[in-house]
């Protein structure tokens, strides 16, 4: 009998930006702009660290640790925010991320909190 | 995909061929299909033969005698059987009950079903790495204490309790002791006819037996009385009804000789590959073993890694099939509670896995575990924000 | 010696090859030998997805829902679980309790055991043919009544009881009704989507599957709650606690599968053959069938033989594997409960047995056994002193 | 898987009597003397038929309703009997019966019955 993957709660595109994630950084330069959300306790902790200029973002990276989720949340949310200006990531939507990646239902607030952690990095900028 | 590597033999284990085999006796036309209760033929009573030689069997491993084995449908009903039955019948001696925060939920369970009924629990927390100090026993006991449950082999750390020492204790001072011995028979010694233990649990799947049978040991010197679980015929000396799955029976039997018969030999090999496995992991860096490391059953190892967090472990680990904590409680996502009474941190415990090895596993099986491991706990720390 | 004749299908069936087959694949390391409840890794997920396969097809022969199957380890833990489970959960409701006196032995000590709980417990006493008349049921119920218990198929006499018609009476007088139907699922037509049964129990090894697995269905709308007997790890929605056996579970699965599938066919091939049989025994005179020839399972047959000693004819008989009495009291010597429940003397109770046919039983069975009693039978008289 | 007949309660010599009972009668003549003893609820019922001359059993007969132990030990006493003085018979050692017939102990009853049935027989002559 065969060994069958049964209803694994991964996408193929969460377990993609989980092996391989996108824009992992070290650090976070000076200049750019970092903000940061979630604990150990709560089970997550997401950075962000965007290069921006004329409230463009220009280069976005990230850390996390957290679930799959969180990382690919994070992960992919570094691809879709470069090139956007920050008044854009200020107002994304949560709804179109989490069926983007198809999370389930009780994944939904690993996308909450990297929005908690880009408010943050973008916090002190204007709008 | 290729299946993972079985590293989860304290979940269950397959069962051995030779007791596959033996099963396959017991099932079809050509078999011995009866019901060993149905005296009036033949073919019942030579099922019932098989079912008696098979109670030796495990009674011979066990250091008991054949009578004072009961089947059951597994340790879980074992232990319910055990702590109710216990508590049921000697209610006018006493309703207090002493067991430890680390004991499997099927006698937590149980206590908190006990306790919903008037009786009352003392949860003892077992000293750091994991073991209970017969001194704590000593000391949470009462006049009106009538039972004292204390498992053997911790199923999520692998430690062994000092139950010779809890069970002298108890016996000086005349509380029934019951101990559950699921993760321990066939893999450390047990010899009742030294051991002071009145009631002991044990399971055949985890000792390359079938799923859903067990038995219960109850002490005949000192004789011990229970109120029954499951009324019906009296079957079991009245002690657990319902018609005996004879197959079942005598895979556990085969089981148990089989255990054996390779607790030395085995032993020692499977001590060697935690070994090396341990040693392999360690030098990630930022590991820490849970439960004592010398005081443990051999295949059983239990470790946490810094800097990384539970379910992401699992799943970069997923071509090992390892265990979060308990198997009866890794289907809810909190923390270990078994690491939590030691004292671990949440995240920790959280990011913890256990690898249990077991009389299937290779060298090559542990080369590939710590390969993964080595590879996927250094990537994961990279991704990491602390 | 060569075997005898098996013809104790009620006591315990063989297994199906087909579902033999079927055990294999989950024991040995080469298939799907892993904990269910390892979710964790995929080998325990591929477990669960068996378990539940198999859970359907027990439903879909029940017309249930998969939701309301709960695995146990037989009807005894079955019956167990339903009668103390509710009565121990509705206990504010009331008391008392209404089954009849031809209920198996699961039934009856479990009703014991409650009585010396407190329960009241009225037993009905069947009329003439063994068939519990609904308007007896409707008599004995009170306000404080809070379940009915009233098995399907006798595992002694094999008469079918109007289970719709008591379901349909307890229900409108809002009182719980529990069925066994170790006896009837996969020989008797049942479907639950139309017939208002709130708790039923069914057996895996008196339908060719395994010995030590059975089921409780637990209706859902309305939602029946119970006070599980074994606690531990929350596996089957709470009610039933303990690693689920996945060879059984999918043994099971399976058998009740081929059973609905041959259930017709089968049936008409079994009431045949035991016409034949009655027709054949019958001509050695002084023989009386126990219990309504008409409503009855398709391969049962209940004969008392005026003027022969029930031990003497059992040992006489041997070549045929029959019963005398049901197969859990059989090891006793007394007559059946149930015959003398049905108005038998106790020397025409002794000196009955009972001939069950099953899938594997065949027309030369039924040659030898006509041959074999009408020549004992015609000995032992010549012997008999009146 | 062989089939072998395990522990069963009946004897060789039981089973040999139970087969082929000896001297079975259907009837006892006037000149006979006859004795029974138990009854149908008892769970066994014994008569015996002796053909006495000059205090000699010339003849013994027997029917019986009861397990195979009954049927054994009152066949076997037919043959045992025969020749025998009848205070031969008001004596006899039921011990050695229950041995030689290999009883369990929770059949002896069987042995008694007879006896009784035998005295039954024998009660009217003197001794
Ligand atoms: C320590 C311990 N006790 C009890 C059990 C339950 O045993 P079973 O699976 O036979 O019900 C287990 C395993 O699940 C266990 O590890
Ligand atoms: C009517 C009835 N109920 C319950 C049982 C008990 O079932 P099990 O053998 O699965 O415990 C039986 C058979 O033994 C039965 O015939």
């Amino acid at each position: 009998m065969g060994i069958e993957e049964r209803q694994m709660n991964y996408s193929n595109i969460v377990i993609d930006h989980f092996e391989k994630p996108r824009n992992v950084i070290e650090g976070c330069d000076e200049s750019a702009l970092s903000g940061r959300a979630g604990s150990k306790s709560a089970g997550m902790l997401v950075e962000f660290c965007l290069d921006v200029s004329d409230g463009v973002i220009e280069h976005a990276g990230f850390r996390a640790w957290g679930c799959p989720h969180t990382i690919a949340v994070a992960s992919w949310l570094t691809e879709e925010i470069t090139g956007k200006g920050i008044n854009e990531v200020q107002s994304l939507d949560l709804d179109m991320i989490a069926s983007q990646l198809e999370l389930p239902a009780e994944k939904w607030n690993c996308v909450l909190m990297a929005e908690d952690a880009l408010r943050d990095a973008t916090k002190g900028t204007s709008h | 995909m290729k299946p993972p590597v079985y590293m989860d033999y304290a979940a269950t284990t397959p069962v051995d061929p030779r007791v596959a085999e033996t099963m396959m006796r017991f099932l079809t036309m050509d078999g011995v299909y009866a019901n060993p209760a149905s005296s009036s033929h033949v073919l019942g009573r030579t099922a019932r033969g098989y079912v008696e030689a098979a109670r030796n069997q495990v009674a011979a491993l066990l250091g008991a005698t054949a009578r004072e084995i009961v089947w059951t449908s597994g340790a879980t009903e074992s232990n319910n059987l055990a702590i109710k039955g216990a508590a049921h019948f000697y209610a006018d001696k006493g309703r207090h009950i002493i067991t430890s925060r680390t004991e499997h939920k099927a006698v937590l369970d149980t206590c908190k079903q006990l306790e919903s009924e008037g009786c009352e629990v003392t949860y003892l927390v077992p000293v750091k790495d994991g073991i209970v100090d017969p001194q704590q026993v000593a000391d949470a006991m009462r006049d009106d204490t009538v039972l004292v449950s204390v498992m053997h082999v911790n199923n999520e750390i692998g430690v062994i309790q000092d139950v010779a020492e809890i069970g002298q204790l108890c016996r000086s001072r005349n509380v029934l002791f019951h101990c559950d011995a699921a993760q321990s028979a066939g893999k450390v010694e047990i010899d009742l006819s030294r051991m002071p233990v009145d009631l002991m649990s044990v399971s055949g799947h985890k000792v390359y037996g079938p799923k859903g049978i067990g038995a219960l040991y109850v002490c005949n010197e000192p004789c011990v009385h229970l109120q029954p679980l499951i009324h019906g015929g009296g079957h079991e000396r009245g002690l657990r009804s319902g018609t005996l799955a004879t197959h079942q029976i005598a895979g556990m039997g085969e089981a148990f000789r089989i255990a054996g018969e390779e607790i030395d030999a085995e032993g020692q090999r499977l001590r060697a590959l935690r070994e090396k496995l341990w040693n392999g992991i360690a030098t990630v860096g930022g590991v820490q073993c849970n439960g004592c490391l010398q005081t443990r059953a051999p295949g059983m190892l239990n470790v946490c890694f810094e800097g990384v967090e539970g379910e992401s472990l699992l799943f970069a680990l997923r071509q090992l099939a390892v265990s979060s904590g308990s198997a009866c409680t890794s289907s809810t996502n909190e923390g270990s509670y078994v690491l939590r009474a030691l004292g671990r941190p949440d995240h920790l415990a959280q990011s913890s896995i256990r690898m249990s090895l077991g009389r299937f596993s290779t060298d090559q099986d542990v080369d590939v575990a710590i390969e993964v491991i080595r590879e996927q706990v250094t990537r994961l720390r990279t991704i990491a924000v602390c």
